[in-house]
C-alpha cells in the first residue's frame, strides 16, 4: 500500500490515456451526486466523450455511514466513443467506511482508492461492518490506496469563511472533485461558474466550496501525491461536431414527448403517478407548463391512464407513465384503449421486480407485460429505448406512431437510463419532418369506425365538432357505425381488424439494420434497450480481435421489423442478452423459429463488457 | 360549464339518439334518462359541446341514448376519464353516469377524488342499490340483510351513504332526487348543471328486475309527502302531507327533530331554514331515514369552490404570461452545453 | 314447407337415432333456460349422455320480442359419447319471430324447426326485422316446419286454472317441452315432479305448467304432427356405471375447490367482484356456508385478490375468481404473492374482449396474459379446464399445487365452460388422497425463506404461532431470513429460485398423454381448454375417415409438461386450434422450435366439428 | 381484539425487532413507532396474537420493526389485505399502517370499505401531506400551493380531510393524534385497540425532509396550548395557555365559535361538553383549522357497531347451527341424480 508522499512533480508530466473510468462515492449527505455532475460537465468541456450512473440508495436519508446510506456517481470518460459508465473503476473515490465496503469490489486489480482517512473513525467502521480499519491493515494491496484526510484539509481550507465545523465539512465534495480535476488536469473554472451562481445569495457558501475545490487541485498539483500516481490526460475525443449538452433518459424522453406533440401540432396531457424511477419524467414535464404541458398527479396509476385516455378522447395526447407495478395496474384501461382506438403513450421505466422488488435498481422485465399483459387478444406497439439521448427519437417515434395508427404505444425505458446521462448533440428541429394530426371534421358520410385504407386507422374526432357527435366504448363495436355489437362475425372481422393493423406498422417503420459486424456472421448479438451501450462495446472489442460477429439492436419490439427474421436466420448463432429470466428470446423464437439463446443477468446492474465478451467467446471458440 | 345556445331551439327529442333503449321495461333509468333530455333542452344546451362519459352498468348505457358526444368506458374509472377530458378541454360540458358499484364500489376513490378536486362536471349517480348489469348481487349501498345471488343469506356488511360520502370526500355540491320525480329532477339536474365544480347527485332509481321497490316507503305515491322533504335554499324545512311538519335543531345537541306546527306551540318561524352552504347541516340532512326522519331530497349542499381544471389551465396561462411562450430551441439547449 | 296435419301415429312408429341436437330459443321471458334444464334431466334419467349450451341475452331484460333479447338454450343428446353441444340443430323450438331469425341460420338442411305461431303477430315480427312472415313465404323451404299455435293451445290446455291470458301464456314453455318428450319419447315425471315441488306453495300454477305439458305430449301423441316428423328412440349410451347428475363447469370447480381444501385441510376464504361470467363462482360458494366456506364480495378486483392474499397469509386458502379485465387488474397484486410465495388461486373465466367486450360471449384469450402477463419475471403455474366436468379435477389440482409449492396458481375456464353442463359421475372422495398442508410450528432454526429441498417451498406458517413471528413483504427478500435486501447476488439468487420452482413443476405433473391416436402420426391436433369436446369428435370422426390424426389436450399450460417438446417433435404436423389470435401456439413455438401452426377463431362461438375437420382435412390432403 | 396476557410482562423493547430502523434520522415516525411499542407493553399485547398489516411508504416500513408478525404489502391495498387476515382468522389484533398517499390517494376506495364494513382492526394513517418515499410530490392531503418536483409552481387541488373522509365514509371511530405527543398518542392508541370495529387514528408526522414543520403551526411547544384541543367525552372542550377557551354552538346555525371564560358573561357551563357518540359534532371538530380554531385532537368519534368480520362469522355459524356442519357427501349429490 502506498503512503501519501510530498515529491514534487511537475504537470507536464502526464500519462495520455484513451479513457477512465471514476466513481465518487460516499453518504447520501455528501453531495456524490453533484461532484459526479460537475465532473461530467467539465469531462464534456474536455470534449470527452462520456457516459454516466447515478446511483442513489433505496432510503431517503439512511443514517450517516450506513451502508445502505452510500450513494454514488460513476463517470466513464474518454477520447474514443463511450458506450457503457464502465465495467471497473480506474479510480474509486470514498469519503467513509460504508462507501469502501460498498464499491471497493468493482475497482480494477491496481486501481486507485482515494480514501478520506478524517472519515474512518472507530464510529463510522463499525457502522460500515469493519472489525478494524481497512486503511491501516493489508487488506488494501491489491490497489494504489491515497489516503487523505480530506476532511481537516476542508476545514483547513475554509476556516476564513466563519462556518461552523458541520458546515464547513459539507465542502468535502468540492476538495475530492479538486483533487480529481488536477489528476486529469481538468479547469476548474465551469465548477466554479457553477458555485457562483448556486450560492449567489451567500457568499460565504460558495467562497467556501470554491476555496475547497481549489485547495484539492492544490494538494494534487503541489505535490503530495503518492509517487506512482501521476495526472493523467484523456484527450477530447473525435466528437461530431456541434451544440452538446449532457442528457439523462428520463431528459431526452422529455423532450422528445413535447417534440413529438409539436410535430403533430397537440396538446400534450400528461397523467402520472409517482413511483420510482418513473416519477422523473413527471417532475421534468410539471415544470415545462410555458409549453402548455399539462401535468396531472391522479390518485392512482388507474385514473392516470384513465385520465390520458380521456385527454386523447377530447383531442390532446394523453401520456401516462410509470413502473412495472403501476403498468400492471394501466393494463385493464390500456385494454380500453385499444378497444376504441384511441392514441395514448405509456413509458414504462422498468425496475427489479416482482412486486416492490428493489425500486431503484435497472432491469429488463418488463417486455411480457408489454407484449402480452392484456386480457383477450390486445395487441398494441412496443418500442425501446436504447440510449439516454435515444429517448428523444423514440419519444417522437412513440407520439407519431400513436397517432398515425389510432393507438396505445408502449415505450419501454429503465432505471438505468432514467437517470444515466450522456451528451447529446443538440438536434435542430428543422430537420424533422412535422406529421400534423388531421381531426375528422366532414360531417360527409362520418362513421367512428371507418377506416382510414392505409393504416387502418379509424378517424379522430375533437368532442365539440359541429355534426360528429357519436358515442364510442368498450364493448365490441359494429365496424364502421361503432355501434354496439354482439354479432360473432363482427367480432371476428374487428378482432382481425385490431390484430392487422398493429401487424401493418410493420410495414411503416424501418427494417432492422445491423449495427455492427456483416450479415451472416458466425454469431449475432441482439439486444433491445439500455444494453446497448455494453453490447456494443464488447462486440466491438471482439470485432477487434478478430472474432466474425455482428450486434442488432431492436428500437421495435412489437410489431418486429418485417426483414428481422430472415435476417436472423443467416447468422450461425443468436444470442440474446437481456435483464431479465429471457423475455425477447421468447419472442424471436415463437416469431421465427431460430434457435436463439438466451444470456440473462437479474442483478439488478447493467450487463459488464466484460461479462458479454465471456459469453461470446465461449459461444466462437469451442 | 358554456352555455352555447344552438341556432335553431331543440327539442328533448333532439337529444336522443336513433338506437333502441336496453333497459328492462319499466326500469327507473327511463324516467332519469327522460329527465335529463329534458333538462338540456331547457337548457338549449349544445349537444355538440357535452360529452357524457360512463362506466359500466345498467346506468352507464346512457350515453347511448343521448345524442351527444359520449364515451362508454371501463367500470368504475369514468370520474377518472372524464377528468382527463376536461383537463384537455375545459370547454366541453361533461357528465358523468354511473351506477352505485360503478361509482362507490370499484370507483369510490376516483369519486372521491374528483369530488375533492372539484372538477368542473355533473356526476349522476343512478343508486338502485344492487348490481343490475351483474344480475343483481348487493352491492355497498345496500342496507344491511339484502339477499342477493352473492349473499343468499342476506348481506351484513354497513351500507355507505353516497351523499354523506360525497360530503366527507369534499364533495362541494350534493344534491338528490327520484327518478320518477319527473318535476323535482330537472331542476335539481339545472342546479348542478348551473354549479361550476364538481356536482354531485345521487338519484334513487328503481331496479324493478333485482331490487323493485327498495325504495318505495318514501317513493311511492301515497307516502312522498310524510317521506320526503324538498329542500329549498332559505326556506324553511317543512314537509308532510299538510305542510305542517318541520325540522327543528335540538338544544345544543346537534340533531334534528321533527316538530308540528301548530302542536306544543310550535309555529313555522320555529322551523329551520335550509341553508344549503351549511356543511354540517347538509351532513345532517343527509343522515336522515325513513321512517323516523323523511328522505331529504334537493340541493343538500351548495358551496362553490374554485375548479380544478380551472386553476390548472389558470397555473399554465400564469406561467405563459409570466415567462411568456416556451421557445423550444431555448429548452433543447438549457443547462450547461458546450460546442465541439 | 310441410303443414301440420292430423294422422294417427303409433308411438311405436320411432325411428332409432344415435343422436340430436335440440334448440329452445324464444324471448327472455319465455323460459327457455328452465325448459332446457328439465329437457337436460329428462335425457339425463334416459341414460344419454349429452351436452348443453345455454345462451343469454347481454341486456338484462330486453323489449319483449327484440332479437337482442332471446334466449336460447341447446342439448346434445346422445347413445354414443357427447363430446360438445352440438354443431348444427336437429330440431329448434322457436317461441317468437326474434328466436327465428336469430337462430335459423344454425339449423341443418331438412332439420325441424316447429314454430308458436300465435307469437308471429305483425307486431312481433316487425321487432325482429321481418318484412314479410317467414311463415308464409318460401324463405324457410329447406327445413321441415311445424307451426303450431301454441300460446293458443297452451292458454286453452290451462283455463280450468282460473289464470289471467298473461300468465297462463307463461305454461307455454311447457307446452313446447312436452311436444318434444313426446318426439324423443321421453318420460314427464321428473318434470311433473319438479314443478309441483318449485310451485308447492302455488298449485295452480303448478297445474297450470302440468297441464301444458300434457298437453303438448297429447298433441304429439294424438296425431297433430306432420308425416315426414316422426318420433325419434335415442337409446341409453354406455356409460361408466355410477351415481350421475349434471353439473356446469362451475358446479365442478366450486366442488373442487371445496373437495380441495378438504383434502388439505384447510379453510376457504373466497373473494371475488361480481363479473360475467365468474360470478356464478362466488353465488356457488356463497350458498355454501355450512361448509364453513367464507365468501367476500370486495368492493373491486383489487381487494378482492388483497384479501384473498390476506387470507392465505392468515393461513387459510385464498381464492379470488374473475374475468379477464377484472384479471388484468389482479396481476399487481398476485406479484406481492408470487414475491411473498403464499398459495392463492385464480379462476379466470374467459370471455370476449379487449376491453369490456362481449361480456357473454367465450374465447380462450387470456392465455398469455396468464402465463406472461405481469410486471417482472414472476412466473407461475397456469392450468385450464377442458370440459364442464374436468372442472372438480382441475380445482384439486390447483389447491395441490399452490400448497404444495407455496405459489398463486392460475386456473383458466371459460364462459363455455362457465355454464354449459355435462353429466358427471358424481366422485367417491374416498378415491382421492389427502394431501394435508403442515403449517410450520416448529421454532428451531426457523426462517420463513429457507426451502424445502424438493419442492423449493417455503414455509407457511399461521400468525399466532408462538416464537415464529416474522415480516415478509414485496420488497426483495434476503435469501433465507426474509429480510430487505437489495443485494445484486440476493436478486439474481432468488429470482432464480422462484423460476426453479415453478420449473419444478414439471416434475411433479404427468407426462403429457396423447388423447386419441399413436405417437408420430401424420398431424397432431394440440388444444387447451373448452375446445376438447369438439377437437376430440373431429379428431375421432377423422380418424374414423381413416386420417392419421392424433388429438393432444394439455391441462397444464404452464409449466408445460416435461415430454410434451419430444412427444410435438414427433409428429408430421402440429395445429393448434384455439378461440383467440394464436397464443398456446405461440408458446409451444417459443418452447419447443416445432412449427405448430394456429388454427384460430374468435366469434365468440365454440369450434364447430364440422370447422375443425375442414383444417385437418385440408392439411392432410394435400 | 383480544388482549391476550403472554407469561412474562413484556416492555415496550420487547416489541422491537432488531433490524436497522431506516427512516430519515428525526423523522416523526420514529416517535409514533415508540408510542406503539409502548401502548402494546402498556396492554400486555400478545406479539405473536397481532399481526402489522402495511402498504408502501415511509410510514409502511414499520411492520418491520415490530417484534409481531407483519406483512408488508403493495401500495394502497393494506387495508384489504387486513381484511383478509380477519376474514381468515378474526382471532388475531391487526393493525393498518400507512401514509396519506398510500390510504388516501391510491388506497382511498379501500379506506372507505374498511370504514363503512366496520372490520375490526386499527388503522394508523401517518399523515405528513407529501410522499416520503418517493422523494417528496405533494399529496391529496397537501395544502393548496404545496410546491413539490410533480408541482413545482404550486398544487391547485383542494385537499381531502383524512378525519372528515373517514366520518363521511361510515367510520365508526375517528381519533387523531401527533407524532410528538408522546403521551397523548398512546392513550389515543389504546382507545383505538380497545375500540371492537374499524378504529382510524390519523397521525400528523413531520417529514422532516419534504414536508418540515408543515404542521409547526399547532405542533410547536409554543403554540400547541392554544392551537389544539384535546377532546375528551363528557369534558368541556376547553383550550388554550390559560385554559378559559372553549368551544361553543353558535346559535341555530350549526357553526362553533370560540369563546372565553370570564368575559361577556360567559362561564364554564356554556362550553359544550364532548360527545363523541355525536357524529355531526366530531364532523365539525374534525374540520376546525388554524388560524381560526385549533385542532382537535383526541377521539373525535367512537360510536361502536357491529363488525364485519364478527357477522360474517356468526353467519357462518347460524348457517351451520341451522343446517348441521356441511356434508360434503351430500353436497356432491345435490339436485337430481341418476344411476346408471
Ligand atoms: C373491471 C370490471 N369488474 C367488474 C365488471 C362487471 N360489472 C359490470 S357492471 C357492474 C356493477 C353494476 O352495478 P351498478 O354500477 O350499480 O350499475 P347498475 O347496473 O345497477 O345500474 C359490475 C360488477 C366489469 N365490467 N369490469
Ligand atoms: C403501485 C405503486 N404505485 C406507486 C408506488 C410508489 N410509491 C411508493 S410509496 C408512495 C407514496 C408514499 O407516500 P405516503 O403513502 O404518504 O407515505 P410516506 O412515504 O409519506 O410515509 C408511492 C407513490 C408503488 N410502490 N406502487
Ligand atoms: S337490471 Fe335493473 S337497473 Fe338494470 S335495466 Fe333492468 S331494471 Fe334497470
Ligand atoms: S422522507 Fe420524510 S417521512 Fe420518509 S423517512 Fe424521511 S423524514 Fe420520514
Ligand atoms: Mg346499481
Ligand atoms: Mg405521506
Amino acid at each position: 500500500m502506498s503512503e501519501v508522499t510530498a515529491i514534487e512533480r511537475p504537470e507536464e508530466k502526464r500519462d495520455e490515456v484513451e479513457s477512465a473510468v471514476v466513481r465518487f462515492a460516499g453518504d447520501s449527505g455528501d453531495g456524490m451526486q453533484l461532484t459526479g455532475t460537475q465532473f461530467t460537465l467539465t469531462a464534456a468541456l474536455a470534449g470527452n466523450d462520456l457516459a454516466t450512473f447515478p446511483d442513489f440508495p433505496a432510503e431517503i436519508r439512511a443514517p450517516a455511514g450506513t451502508t445502505f446510506g452510500v450513494s454514488a456517481f460513476q463517470i466513464n470518460f474518454g477520447a474514443r466513443r463511450i458506450m457503457t459508465s464502465g465495467d471497473d473503476l480506474d479510480v474509486l473515490v470514498v469519503m467513509n467506511p460504508a462507501a469502501l465496503i460498498t464499491n471497493l469490489s468493482d475497482v480494477k486489480p491496481g486501481g486507485i482508492v482515494i480514501a478520506d482517512t478524517g472519515s474512518f473513525t472507530d464510529r463510522n467502521l463499525a457502522k460500515a461492518g469493519y472489525d478494524g480499519n481497512p486503511l491501516d491493515d493489508d487488506s488494501l494491496d491489491k490497489y494504489r490506496v491515497v489516503k487523505i484526510d480530506m476532511s481537516r484539509l476542508t476545514v483547513e481550507a475554509v476556516k476564513d469563511y466563519g462556518l461552523s465545523n458541520k458546515d464547513a465539512l459539507r465542502s468535502k465534495n468540492m476538495w475530492a472533485l479538486g483533487l480529481v480535476y488536477w489528476m486529469y488536469g481538468r479547469r476548474r473554472k465551469a465548477s466554479t461558474d457553477w458555485l457562483n451562481a448556486k450560492f449567489e445569495k451567500r457568499p460565504e457558501i460558495a467562497g467556501a466550496n470554491i476555496a475547497a475545490l481549489n485547495a484539492g487541485h492544490a494538494f494534487g498539483e503541489t505535490a503530495e501525491m503518492p509517487a506512482e500516481i501521476g495526472g493523467y490526460n484523456i484527450p477530447a475525443a473525435e466528437i461530431a461536431p456541434g451544440l452538446y449538452r449532457t442528457v439523462t433518459g428520463t431528459d431526452a424522453i422529455a423532450l422528445g414527448l413535447l417534440a413529438g406533440t409539436r410535430l403533430a401540432n397537440l396538446g400534450l396531457t400528461f397523467c402520472s403517478y409517482p413511483i420510482t424511477p418513473a416519477s422523473a419524467l413527471l417532475h421534468q414535464l410539471a415544470a415545462m407548463k410555458e409549453f402548455g404541458v399539462v401535468t396531472f398527479q391522479a390518485e392512482d396509476e388507474i385514473a392516470a391512464v384513465g385520465a390520458a385516455i380521456g385527454a386523447s378522447y377530447a383531442g390532446s395526447l394523453g401520456v401516462t407513465s410509470s413502473s412495472g407495478p403501476g403498468i400492471a395496474l394501466k393494463m385493464e384501461a390500456i385494454g380500453l384503449a385499444i378497444a376504441t382506438e384511441l392514441p395514448l403513450i405509456i413509458v414504462n421505466s422498468q425496475r427489479a421486480g416482482p412486486s416492490t422488488g428493489m425500486p431503484t435498481k435497472t432491469e429488463q422485465s418488463d417486455l411480457y407485460q408489454a407484449v402480452f399483459g392484456r386480457n383477450a387478444d390486445a395487441p398494441l406497439p412496443v418500442i425501446s429505448v436504447s440510449s439516454s439521448t435515444d429517448g428523444f427519437e423514440v419519444a417522437i417515434e412513440a407520439v407519431r406512431l400513436a397517432t398515425k395508427f389510432m393507438t396505445p404505444v408502449m415505450l419501454l425505458t429503465d432505471g438505468y437510463l432514467a437517470n444515466a446521462s450522456e451528451p447529446w448533440l443538440i438536434p435542430d428541429m428543422a430537420d424533422y419532418a412535422p406529421f400534423e394530426v388531421k381531426f375528422r371534421t366532414d360531417p360527409k358520410d362520418f362513421q367512428p369506425f371507418t377506416r382510414d385504407d392505409d393504416t387502418l386507422a379509424r378517424p379522430w374526432v375533437k368532442p365539440g365538432t359541429p355534426q360528429l357527435a357519436h358515442r364510442i366504448g368498450g364493448i365490441e363495436r359494429a365496424d364502421g357505425s361503432g355501434h354496439i355489437s354482439y354479432d360473432a362475425d363482427n367480432h371476428q372481422k374487428m378482432t382481425d381488424l385490431r390484430a392487422a393493423k398493429i401487424n401493418g406498422i410493420a410495414d411503416d417503420i424501418p427494417e432492422q439494420e445491423i449495427d455492427q459486424g456483416e450479415a451472416g456472421a458466425s454469431l449475432v448479438v441482439v439486444g433491445w434497450g439500455s444494453t446497448y451501450g455494453p453490447i456494443s462495446r464488447a462486440v466491438n472489442n471482439m470485432r477487434n480481435e478478430g472474432f466474425n460477429v455482428a450486434h442488432i439492436h431492436l428500437r421495435y419490439i412489437w410489431p418486429l421489423p418485417r426483414n428481422l427474421g430472415d435476417l436472423l436466420k443467416g447468422f450461425g448463432q443468436v444470442l440474446v442478452p437481456e435483464m431479465n429470466k429471457g423475455q425477447l428470446v421468447t419472442l424471436l423464437r415463437a416469431q421465427y423459429l431460430v434457435a436463439a439463446e438466451g444470456f440473462n443477468k437479474v442483478n439488478g446492474k447493467p450487463f459488464l463488457i466484460n461479462e458479454l465478451e465471456t459469453a461470446i467467446r465461449g459461444r466462437l471458440e469451442n | 360549464m358554456n352555455v352555447q345556445t344552438a341556432p335553431e331551439k331543440l327539442t328533448a327529442k333532439d337529444y336522443a339518439t336513433d338506437q333502441e333503449v336496453r333497459w328492462c321495461p319499466g326500469c327507473g333509468d327511463y324516467a332519469i334518462l327522460k329527465s335529463v333530455q329534458r333538462t338540456l333542452a331547457d337548457l338549449q344546451a349544445d349537444p355538440e359541446q357535452t360529452v357524457f362519459v360512463s362506466g359500466i352498468g345498467c346506468a352507464a348505457r346512457f350515453p347511448y341514448y343521448m345524442e351527444t358526444y359520449g364515451f362508454h368506458t371501463i367500470h368504475g374509472r369514468s370520474p377518472a376519464i372524464a377528468t382527463g377530458v376536461k383537463l384537455a378541454n375545459p370547454e366541453l360540458d361533461v357528465w358523468v353516469v354511473g351506477g352505485d358499484g360503478d361509482m362507490l364500489s370499484i370507483g369510490g376513490n376516483h369519486t372521491m377524488h374528483v369530488l375533492r378536486r372539484n372538477v368542473d362536471l355533473q356526476i349522476l349517480l343512478f343508486n338502485n342499490e344492487i348490481y343490475g348489469l351483474t344480475k343483481g348481487q348487493y352491492s355497498p349501498t345496500s342496507h344491511i340483510g339484502t339477499r342477493s345471488p352473492s349473499t343468499p343469506f342476506g348481506s351484513v356488511d354497513r351500507p355507505v351513504s353516497a351523499a354523506q360520502f360525497a360530503i366527507g370526500a369534499g364533495g362541494r355540491f350534493v344534491a338528490r332526487s327520484v327518478d320518477i320525480l319527473q318535476k323535482h329532477l330537472p331542476v335539481v339536474l339545472k342546479r348542478a348543471y348551473e354549479n361550476k365544480g364538481a356536482s354531485f347527485v345521487e338519484i334513487f332509481q328503481n331496479c324493478l328486475v333485482y331490487n323493485d321497490a327498495v325504495f318505495s316507503h318514501f317513493t311511492e305515491k301515497s307516502v312522498q309527502a310524510d317521506m320526503q322533504i324538498h329542500v329549498e335554499h332559505g326556506e324553511p324545512l317543512i314537509f308532510g302531507t299538510e305542510s305542517n311538519k318541520g325540522l327543528r335543531m335540538k338544544n345544543d345537541v346537534l340533531e334534528l327533530e321533527i316538530v308540528t306546527i301548530g302542536e306544543d306551540g310550535v309555529t313555522e318561524g320555529d322551523i329551520l331554514l335550509h341553508d344549503e352552504t351549511n356543511r354540517p347541516l347538509a351532513m345532517l340532512l343527509a343522515s336522515m331515514q325513513p321512517p323516523a326522519f323523511p328522505v331529504a331530497l334537493g340541493v343538500l349542499y351548495c358551496d362553490p369552490a374554485p375548479t380544478y381544471d380551472g386553476a390548472v389551465h389558470d397555473q399554465v396561462n400564469a406561467i405563459k404570461d409570466e415567462k411568456g411562450e416556451g421557445d423550444f430551441d431555448k429548452l433543447l439547449r438549457q443547462g450547461h452545453t458546450w460546442e465541439v
